[in-house]
């Protein structure tokens, strides 16, 4: 297989492998972008390109990364010296009924497998969320510092607590929206719009910087227009 | 349209047409723009900077190429910043795709500070679970990452030898782009393991963050590319993110520019919709 | 050589030091720290390794002269004996975690302070031992809050299974959709529906589909026609169930048509770009969004507001919602997709979840006004009780 | 008992995992850290489940020879020979197993950073232009909410960028577009999200609850 040894030989950045394939990454942004002019073969190729190399790589590295490790080698540690971790094979029974899901007489163990992943994401986002989500947050609006930092400071930092206070009330649904509780819905939806129109620009920050970082791509690494 | 031509429906082709030469331009004839500096970055900077030399710290890539863009100069600002002052730092990622683009950021910088793998760095590579193997990590980093993304032994592995659980880290950067990430690792680390998190995070996630940046969960925050730029500026290496930012000055003014726009066309075509249908509603 | 070890060198040059390392007591040494404690150490991996020392600072301790350098501490199993030097800490250090314990075994501690080349005399305090620990004390208010929590939540549902006539108001988000929906009747024209791209588990997918249900039944009475496109084909089969159990409850079996509901595809911009078509050929006058989104929210809102198409949105996806409030002429906002669906269904479980969440909200509020009065008055230990990590 | 069963596993499991948090005697977290372990390896296989689902999908797709079923078979056609360069022991050529960098000479690697990262990146690079063409055709100032909304938005759009700087230099330091902006972020921004983090907060812990003690059933799927 020589050649494909001289396709990956060369100084960095120079081999043959990265000048194809910079023509390959180029091309197929380009069927991409295709898209833009409307639905088309070109980015329907592309498209399946992507979902097919996407799973398998994510099979690939699952193995070497996680699988292997884990199960394969606390199982099996040959000549590696590792010790053999003989209790993992309940996991490895469990997997095995996860995947029983594809026989239909036997499907039903994978709800076993199910089971207990279900059971131990419930318990450690329950957890997770009252601490750092929920009591944590309480205890920093407590300790908001309201005093010792000038007048805007304070001014500022007591919107903030107000702000936290009429969105929960904004999202109280035991009592209609009507007095005290309309104005403090009110005060609650103003902070909310606020809040989604700071998540609104930092959006389209985001997606501008996409588009940023594959024009690079083009103009830099493809077509060299730009250093 | 079934309406007829009128200024409102204007084929879209022609406002992607205009992004594509406000995004190109710039890049093409850079203006260079001045980087201003925000708190939460600045934060970050300073407690990265005032990490004694040879400390560990741990920097997590949890995200793929679709978010690349903004988050691998992150990645890169900070790992030069981090050999810059010879810190050690573990490598760990939730996300798949994670490793080898974390690698790619890793080869040149190596290069250039002359660092060695296993002694000044690591790249543990993927391991699945999101929160649960944040949470084994409190308990044991080894134990949770028996291998590297090279499939080495961590036992063979020199740096591992002086990282147990979370505890031996002085700090995580968390550069994120969703779930798992950011979210988890202030639940699972920083609450209940009291570890010192900064974090790098797209730009449509960090607004959600503030709260913790506020209560101190989160020693900083990187948000978006323009995060990137902050930091870049901070370590003095401008890269892609600095480059970037005279392209996304000129394309916000443009969106800007098509908000308002599109709103005075809109109120006003209505308007005079409104006299013409006075008579025959439709 | 100890001290080197910590990074202090600046007074090595100068320091006598005896075999173990240590500077040799001479001269003028700074006073003593006092009222050395140690206890053991509870933490959230504790397996007993942690003893915790405190000590009150040397009075020369930041005095201008006999500066003090640092304090040592020392880890002897017998009483009277320094023992082992434990560490090196510096000036100003009123405490030490000593994380190499070994559990059960009483040790006594000494803490001397120096000033870099002369010690002072011990504190000492002794024995103590680490323990393997039942409890994270410090993590009490999480038990705590998420128990009254609970309770409120299993109150409730308990109550609503019951039959007991708890009070949900009705969103104002529902009256758009019925409004919606009756313009769609008026002018003749379906009603099109996106249940999101969520999969079956997720709750926003369900809570969508309670929502369903009761949409299918208005347009069942008006026999309107309900287009429902899906991303998943588990939702399409539940979307199926959905509306033509609606439509049988209407009394309408024969109006609905099971080509209406539909699977275009899972990729998500194949999907929008599907849907977007339904809206310019089949020209619905209703858009109802609800459900779990994604990018795609954008370039279906953007599509039904060109089509002149009334628009009512409702996600718990924050990142979705500024575009669905800007480009919708009603959104529910998170947290009301998941209260109209339980407002609909009257489900126990979801009933129960909607009145604990609420008053827990209540709850919150009073204890979060009387921690900041109590931050406010110095009253750290309450507000502190509440710092969990 | 096929439904007692997963429930006792979920009840089980779940219990053990909420002791873990408040108890941290060895007795508990020997082997909760196990468990965790355990976790990640169930976890590991729900993924392969998911890829297998995908290759079923696409098969049957091509066996009924749907609409589209060409490109069903590009994609297990590429699916196919990724994952032959990634697990085939003869198909690599790197020192350390079939991953490693491109330096190092793996097709496999190639095909990630040529192929997929272009692929993936470029797909949500389109958004840029969607909002774009959004942002003219549909974002309205509708209501005083949407118009809050929108003025909150413009600032922060110009206010992160090094062109708000400029803009507004030579203003008084709080009337300089990245002062405003940051402060919409550090405080009525960061109210409402901690208003909204703390409603679902409690969400989430409903949630577990009901899935721990077998309210929550739905996970487990039909069969009534």
């Amino acid at each position: 297989m020589s050649w494909l040894q001289e396709f990956f030989t060369g100084a960095p950045g120079t081999t043959t492998a990265v000048v194809w394939g910079t023509w390959v990454g180029a091309l197929l942004t380009l069927c991409i972008y295709s898209f833009l002019y409307k639905d088309n073969p070109f980015y329907k190729f592309a498209e399946s390109l992507f979902v097919g190399i996407g799973a398998a790589y994510w099979l690939a590295i699952l193995y070497h990364n996680t699988l292997k490790p884990k199960l394969f080698v606390a199982l099996f540690p040959g000549d590696s010296g590792e010790p053999v971790l003989w209790y993992r094979v309940f996991p490895g029974i469990l997997a095995i009924f996860m995947l029983l899901r594809f026989f239909p007489k036997l499907s039903w163990l994978s709800r076993w497998a199910l089971a207990f992943i279900v059971g131990m994401y419930a318990a450690v986002n329950l957890t997770g969320f009252a601490q750092a989500d929920f009591v944590e947050q309480i205890y920093a609006t407590m300790t908001t510092p309201l005093t010792g930092g000038g007048v805007l400071s304070f001014i500022l930092n007591l919107s903030a607590v107000v702000g936290v206070v009429a969105v929960l009330l904004y999202f109280f649904f035991s009592k209609e929206h009507k007095g005290a509780m309309g104005v403090a819905a009110k005060i609650g939806i103003l902070y909310l719009m606020v809040a989604f129109g700071a998540s609104f620009g930092y959006t389209v920050m985001g997606r501008v910087s996409l588009l940023i970082g594959r024009m690079t791509f083009l103009l830099r690494d493809w077509l060299h227009v730009i250093d | 349209m079934a309406r007829g031509f009128n200024i409102r429906s204007i084929d879209r082709r022609i406002i992607f047409v205009l992004i594509f030469v406000a995004v190109a331009i710039p890049l093409i004839k850079p203006m260079g723009l001045p980087i201003g500096v925000s708190p939460p970055v600045q934060s970050l900077y300073d407690a990265v900077d005032a990490l004694p030399p040879g400390t560990i710290v741990m920097l997590g890539g949890d995200y793929s190429p679709d978010s690349m863009p903004e988050l691998q100069p992150m990645t890169i600002a900070f790992l030069r910043h981090a050999f810059k002052k010879d810190l050690r730092v573990v490598i760990t990622c939730l996300w798949p795709a994670s490793p080898p683009l974390i690698e790619a950021a890793l080869t040149p910088l190596v290069e250039e500070f002359g660092k060695e793998y296993g002694v000044d760095y690591v790249n543990l590579g993927y391991m699945t679970g999101g929160p649960v193997t944040i949470l084994g990590m409190g308990n044991s980093i080894t134990g949770t990452f028996p291998r590297d993304y090279y499939g080495t032994p961590v036992g063979e592995i020199p740096l591992m030898d002086e990282v147990s659980n979370l505890s031996d880290v002085a700090l995580v950067m968390e550069v994120s782009a969703g779930t798992p990430g950011t979210r988890e690792w202030v639940q699972q680390a920083v609450s209940r393991f009291d570890v010192r998190l900064g974090s790098g995070t797209t730009a449509v996630g960090a607004p959600n963050f503030y709260p913790y940046v506020s209560s101190g969960q989160l020693i900083g925050l990187l948000g978006g590319l323009k995060g990137a730029a902050e930091y870049e500026t901070l370590v003095g290496a401008p890269a892609d993110a600095t480059k970037g930012m005279d392209a996304q000055s000129i394309v916000h003014a443009l969106i800007v520019f098509f908000i308002l726009f599109g709103n005075v066309v809109y109120f006003v075509s209505k308007r005079s919709a409104a006299v013409a249908d006075g008579r025959s509603r439709s | 050589m100890v001290a080197l070890s910590f990074g202090w060198a600046s007074a090595q040059d100068e320091s006598v030091t005896d075999e173990a390392g240590l500077p040799h007591p001479v001269a003028f040494p700074p006073a003593p720290p006092r009222d050395l404690a140690a206890a053991d150490f509870v933490d959230n991996n504790d397996a007993g390794d942690k003893i915790e020392l405190t000590w009150v600072l040397s009075p020369d301790d930041g005095a201008e002269e006999a500066n003090v350098a640092g304090y040592y501490l020392w880890r002897s199993e017998s009483p009277g004996a320094r023992g082992d030097t434990l560490a090196f800490v510096g000036a100003g250090t009123t405490d030490f975690v000593d994380d190499t314990a070994v559990p059960g075994v009483p040790y006594y501690y000494s803490v001397t302070a120096t000033d870099g080349t002369s010690l002072s005399d011990d504190a000492t305090f002794g024995p103590v031992s680490g323990r393997r620990n039942w409890f994270t004390v410090s993590r009490l208010a999480v038990l705590v809050l998420a128990g009254i929590f609970f309770a409120l939540v299993l109150t409730f549902t308990r109550l609503a299974e019951r039959g007991a006539k708890l009070f949900v108001r009705r969103i104002p988000g529902l009256n758009a959709i019925e409004e919606a929906v009756g313009r769609a009747t008026e002018m003749g024209r379906p009603v099109l529906y996106v249940p999101g791209i969520g999969e079956i588990d997720n709750i926003m997918t369900i809570a969508s589909l309670t929502i369903l249900s009761h949409v299918a039944r208005i347009t069942a009475r008006y026999e309107t026609p309900l287009i429902v496109p899906t991303a998943r084909a588990v939702v399409m089969s539940a979307a199926e169930e959905v509306v033509k159990e609606a439509y049988a409850a209407e009394g309408k079996p024969d109006a609905y048509n099971p080509d209406n509901i539909r699977y275009l595809s899972d990729a998500q911009f194949a999907f929008a770009g599907a849907v977007n078509g339904i809206m310019l050929r089949e020209r619905p006058a209703a858009n109802l969004y609800l459900g779990a989104f994604w990018a795609e929210s954008l370039l279906l809102a953007e599509t039904g507001f060109e089509a002149g198409a009334i628009q009512v949105a409702g996600t718990a996806m924050v990142s979705q919602l500024p575009f669905f409030v800007t480009a919708c002429d009603y959104t529910l906002l998170g947290e009301e997709l998941y209260a109209a669906s339980a407002y609909l269904s009257r489900e126990p479980k979801l009933l129960g979840g909607l009145k604990g969440s609420d008053w827990m909200k209540i709850v919150t509020i009073a204890l979060m006004a009387i921690g900041i009065i109590m931050s406010i008055a110095g009253a750290d230990a309450f507000v502190e009780w509440f710092h969990t990590n | 008992m096929r439904r007692e069963i997963p429930l006792a596993i979920t009840f089980l499991i779940g219990v053990f995992m909420l002791v873990d948090f408040f108890v941290p005697h060895t007795a508990v977290t020997t082997s909760a850290d196990e468990l965790k372990q355990w976790g990640i390896i169930v976890i590991a296989a729900s993924i392969l489940l998911g890829i297998g689902n995908l290759v079923r999908v696409h098969s049957k797709k091509i066996a009924r020879r749907n609409e589209g079923w060409g490109y069903s078979i590009i994609t297990l056609t590429v699916m196919a020979v990724m994952l032959w360069l990634g697990l085939w022991p003869g198909a690599h050529l790197g020192p350390n197993e079939m991953i490693g960098t491109v330096e190092q000479g793996t097709p496999f690697n190639w095909m990630f950073l040529f192929m997929q990262v272009p692929l993936q990146s470029t797909m949500f690079s389109l958004l840029a232009f969607f909002i774009a063409s959004a942002a003219y055709r549909a974002f309205r100032l509708r209501s005083a909410e949407a118009s809050l909304l929108l003025i909150a938005a413009i600032i922060v759009m110009l206010g992160r960028v090094p062109l708000g700087q400029l803009l507004t230099r030579n203003l008084p330091e709080h009337a300089q577009l990245p002062w405003i902006t940051e402060t919409i972020m550090a405080y009525p921004n960061m109210a409402a999200f901690r208003g909204i983090l703390m409603g679902a907060a409690l969400g989430v812990m409903a949630m577990g609850l009901r899935i721990i003690l077998g309210i929550e059933r739905s996970y487990l799927g039909g069969e009534k």
